[in-house]
């Protein structure tokens, strides 16, 4: 299979779990927030499809895409977005805060930007334990890029000249208020000027684009000429928190997300790719399967693992 | 009876502050979208413009630009659609608003609300779902107001933009916005500050915060049939209660349990035994009670989460213990149904 | 005998931190300088390259760096010159590092320190004054230790470093630094966590923090003469004290004084208050006294700041008083000396 | 009197009080932290001189220049620093708070960078309260740049277009740290990313030089054309808090102080100015005596003003 299908396949893989998720959530299986990725998996899987597995990211509450494009298991990801005790981390995180260090997939934090800085500082301790060539990767939105957090670490960062891939998945929105009314900056320029150097995807709908823009800045990192800041455009197909779509709302217009997907893969023809898609569908029904067996974690885990 | 939310009671003061006062203005993430914080500020943005203001994500310098405005005559009420992101805004609230008026010598005031949601259920999880009134309190020269009822809102929210001239943190439980509240509650003499005599009883003392005020209700109204009266004190103002309020109460009935929506060390039940050990211990015949979160994060899975907030049947369980005076008692528990059940109203995906 | 200060014990267990453990690293504003955060970093720098870390100003995004290093296998030790600076980490401390062993369901530890100097005294005002231990002692997930001798700092920064997977706040008072303790109040057994019976006594208890424990040891000295015998708890863990200590004290005293660095409400008093009340309340034969900052935030001027701290004389006179069981006593009190004039050892300008 | 010898006067009273709290200091009637602003005093001086009286000033901890600049009394001042009640906050806000709104003076902090967003805030209300065209500085050194606080202000002033004035006092250092250790940004560059306009001014100790790059970002900002941040470099000649000199700590050269210091009008010939650094003197000691003259405040004043 060519690397670009591949990419596709693992996408679609993305978004086939996250309609199950859809599907699910009247059913109130899933009690909690769902920030779903759809339209922006190509985002997660060229990036991860970019990184070493030793390299380390650290997501935010929007993670399904990440954790799944990491490979991390889906069994205990539909376990964990259940509350059940077989989720990887027995229910207590649910889907704002997936994790799955194995994978290296580090804790995501529900508060906005506040993993950023985590990402540096894993940096910092992985140059004080003795070189390697492992990279940091720190994801956030548009929105995450207003915080303080954002520019202490970007200036912390630079100084210290530290492998960090900051990567700001552009979905021009922060919950229902679009860039304009929230950012009198560019990105770009803000890159430049902690000398930190920018790598920009538009086309955050191919997977393969976004794995090459992200090779040439991990190339950068790799060459320890420190930190690259990589934003990459994509568009949010549902709405900020939830299953569903609120085109109705009139925040944005429907236009832009019906062109945007005109050009998405996983809407174009997926023929070729039956066979892939039935055992996909197999592996999701197999994970929800095993999630809704699952037993709910009870009194003696309620005070565990706090101290 | 006509009845009316504690959402639409927000609404109405919001409304009102805008319409009434023209230096007043609504700011934070989310006030002019069509969520309006949780339908508490729908449409303000196009009816009074320039006054409603949207945000960056910047909980620091928005708090920051709260002072300026309140010193330059502006009151502004900034939101926080969760209270855990207000700790982003600490260094402002604490070291700044709350000080400004004593560290200057009274050369300044800093009038300012700070709306806080306290969010509970559909799997808030460790970060979306903290009660700050403890940390928040601990500080002189800040307010902190915890509303259980449309009432309360009124009372508390409108006096505060008006009169208060001080930094004033207002927190909202989430679970309280859709219910229904009979209007006939509305008493002239609700207290603004201070706290408020929920109910009058004689066995059992209960003093509670927001949401655990009803919850404090239902456990009473279910303990009156087995002939238990319980006096229930919404402790309305976590900063500046009323202390006479309470001492009275318990003197009275000899027995107290507190009910607070966070975790109880260092929290309002280690407040309220304070004030009534440095009266009288003795006030108390038996020991208290202190129900609150239970001591870990909050978790997310809802087995978990049934678990870690107390419930109806933990106060009727602990008042009937009370009044029986021994570990054992002979009223039946309710049903286990918890009160994100009772409460239907709250259901995801936010 | 010989002696040390506290000073120098920081000094200690900081080199040895870096001795022992390569990947533990010291990190924040001024680690690296000829002040070296009051002697206790000095000359580091030069002979731990690369792990002690100079940083912009920048409290937040350093405390997410702080635990982005304990995520990766670093220790890393952030200071911070005035816990009042600490407020800024606020939502990296109690939203992310207090919370992420157990909303991850024990995937992640998070071992990190904060060192944070509590100031008082030569004019240190409203802003470089607090001492926020109540608020984070609220918080589940974080240990808060408050030393208050060389030997508390030896055994406590010792294990923390070495053996604690979490995160631990330590409050470090400013006036404490250059005071020298003999050396022989070592004691092997010395707690981490827990509580230290720094003095028996019989007629009243004393539960103190910080550089009160020394206060309370003051007026315990002062009072022997005049037959009445202190006993001094050092409540050491403000988040992890010794509630069978404490109940264990008042059993047999039946009198209780609590001495806190900081504001009585919401704090320390009222958390001791609570245990005693959940476990009985008539454990305490006489009201309990609450001793702590004027509720105020802290002014500057001296005149104020000798009123707005309790002293030597407010102790004597509190605890004879609850001695007497009467509000007049027949001990005279001490001159007037505050503390600050005690201690001679500290002057400005910082 | 020209221009320049009225700012080089008005400069030269600020360093003469200072070097009176020198000379005082030993004495422990201050019993407080004094950040003094010697060698920075024409900075203060020369931007003042440019606003008008109504203007808004929300200075730092290292605020008495901007406060004697601005007019404030004098007698209040060394009342306030000696803990007196007769003190322009009663004494309960010493050196590090100072405040005379009644000369445009706000609330000084002493927590790095927090009153920057002060300044954006009181602004919007000025906005609020409707058209006027009050200028609103913020104050604050090169290390408060280094605060999210800063950033986040620079984006939201932008964003609305506000009249402040973001006022740099750039002596390059933090305490004892020097810029490099603690920036890898440009502050030109930041500023531009920002769309704000920036003004540099080099010649920090020459008060005209201040005062006419003072005058042209105020024309800027008061044309509606949104904020402008200015950094004027400047030097301190004493140590980070404390009346001392501190060369032997070995954080800088003295030399380059030496250096600065050759361009110091203060430092040059004075004769022209007998009569008025006589007056000044007399001032000086009047104030001085009677701060000594005035009375602590007392427990009646322990617990006013805290709600
Ligand atoms: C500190 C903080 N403030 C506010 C929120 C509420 N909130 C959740 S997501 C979000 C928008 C974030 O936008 P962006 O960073 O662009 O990420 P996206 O959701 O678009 O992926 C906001 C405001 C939060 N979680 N944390
Ligand atoms: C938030 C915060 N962190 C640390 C400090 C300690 N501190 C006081 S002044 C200062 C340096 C500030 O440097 P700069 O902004 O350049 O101002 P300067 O003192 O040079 O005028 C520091 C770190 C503080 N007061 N506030
Ligand atoms: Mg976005
Ligand atoms: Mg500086």
């Amino acid at each position: 299979m060519s690397n670009r299908d591949e990419l596709i396949i693992r996408s679609l893989r993305v978004r086939m779990v996250e309609e199950k998720i859809i599907d699910l959530y009247p059913s109130d299986l899933i009690q909690s927030p769902v920030h779903l990725s759809i339209g922006q998996e190509t985002v997660a899987v060229g990036v991860c499809a970019a990184l070493d597995d030793r390299d380390m990211l650290f997501p935010n509450y929007r993670g399904h895409a990440f954790y799944l494009a990491r490979k991390a298991p889906l069994k205990e990801f539909f376990a964990e977005l259940m509350g059940r005790k077989t989720g990887i981390s027995k229910g207590k995180a649910g889907s704002m805060h997936l994790a799955a260090p194995d994978y290296g997939v580090m804790g995501a934090s529900a508060v906005v930007a506040s993993t950023i800085s985590h990402a540096v500082g894993a940096a910092l301790a992985e140059r004080i334990k003795g070189k390697s060539d492992r990279v940091f990767v720190a994801v956030f939105g548009d929105g995450a890029t207003e915080q303080g957090a954002f520019f202490e670490s970007l200036n912390f960062c630079s100084i210290h000249g530290l492998p960090v891939l900051f990567l700001c998945e552009d979905n021009s929105l922060a919950v229902h208020t679009s860039l304009d009314d929230r950012q009198s900056f560019s990105l770009e320029r803000l890159s430049d000027a902690f000398g930190i150097v920018f790598f920009n995807e538009e086309a955050g709908f191919d997977p393969v684009a976004v794995f090459e823009t992200t090779s040439a800045a991990l190339r950068h990192l790799r060459g320890g000429s420190g930190p690259a800041l990589l934003r990459v455009k994509t568009m949010r197909y549902r709405e900020h928190v939830g299953p569903g779509e609120d085109f109705d709302a009139g925040y944005r217009a429907e236009r832009t997300v019906t062109q945007w997907k005109k050009k998405d893969p996983l809407l174009g023809d997926l023929s070729r790719f039956t066979a892939e898609i039935a055992l996909i569908r197999d592996e999701i029904d197999q994970a929800v399967e095993f999630a809704i067996g699952s037993d709910f974690p009870g009194i003696e885990e309620l005070l565990t693992d706090v101290l | 009876m006509s009845s009316r939310t504690y959402r639409s009671a927000l609404e109405t003061v919001m409304v009102e502050a805008l319409e009434n006062v023209p230096s007043t203005a609504i700011i934070g993430q989310g006030v002019t979208d069509h969520k309006g914080i949780f339908g508490t500020t729908l449409g303000l943005h196009d009816r009074y413009p320039g006054r409603v203001i949207e945000t960056p994500l910047a909980e620091d310098s928005i708090a920051g630009i709260c002072i300026g405005m309140g010193l330059n005559g502006v009151y502004p009420i900034n939101t926080h659609i969760r209270a855990d992101f207000g700790l982003l805004a600490f260094n402002q609230l604490i070291n700044l608003a709350a000080k400004y008026k004593y560290m200057f010598g009274g050369l300044f005031e800093v009038p300012l609300m700070m709306r806080m949601v306290v969010g509970r259920s559909w799997g808030q999880g460790a970060q979306h779902s903290q009660s700050l009134q403890s940390l928040l309190s601990h500080i002189p020269g800040l307010a902190v107001v915890m509303p259980a009822t449309p009432q309360s809102v009124l009372a508390s929210y409108r006096y505060a933009i008006s009169e208060h001239k001080g930094p004033i943190v207002m927190l909202e439980h989430r679970l309280l916005y859709e219910l229904e509240f009979d209007d006939d509650e509305a008493s002239p003499s609700h207290p603004i500050f201070g706290s408020r005599l929920d109910r009058l009883g004689s066995d059992v003392t209960v003093v509670a915060t927001s949401i655990m005020v009803l919850e404090a209700r239902r456990a009473a109204d279910y303990l009156a049939d087995f002939g238990i009266s319980v006096e229930i004190i919404d402790l309305h103002s976590t900063s500046h209660y009323d202390k006479e309020m309470i001492l009275t109460s318990v003197e009275k009935t000899g027995k107290l349990l507190v009910a607070d929506t966070s975790w109880t060390f260092y929290g309002v039940a280690a407040e309220i035994n304070r004030v009534i050990a440095e009266k009288n211990p003795r006030l108390l015949s038996l020991p208290s009670v202190s129900v609150g979160m239970a001591p870990a994060p909050c978790p997310t899975a809802k087995s978990l989460e049934d678990l870690y907030y107390p419930d109806v049947r933990v106060l009727v369980n602990e008042v009937a213990k009370l009044h029986n005076e021994s570990d054992g008692h002979s009223v039946p528990l309710p049903d286990s149904e918890s009160m994100v059940d009772f409460y239907k109203h709250f259901r995801g995906p936010f």
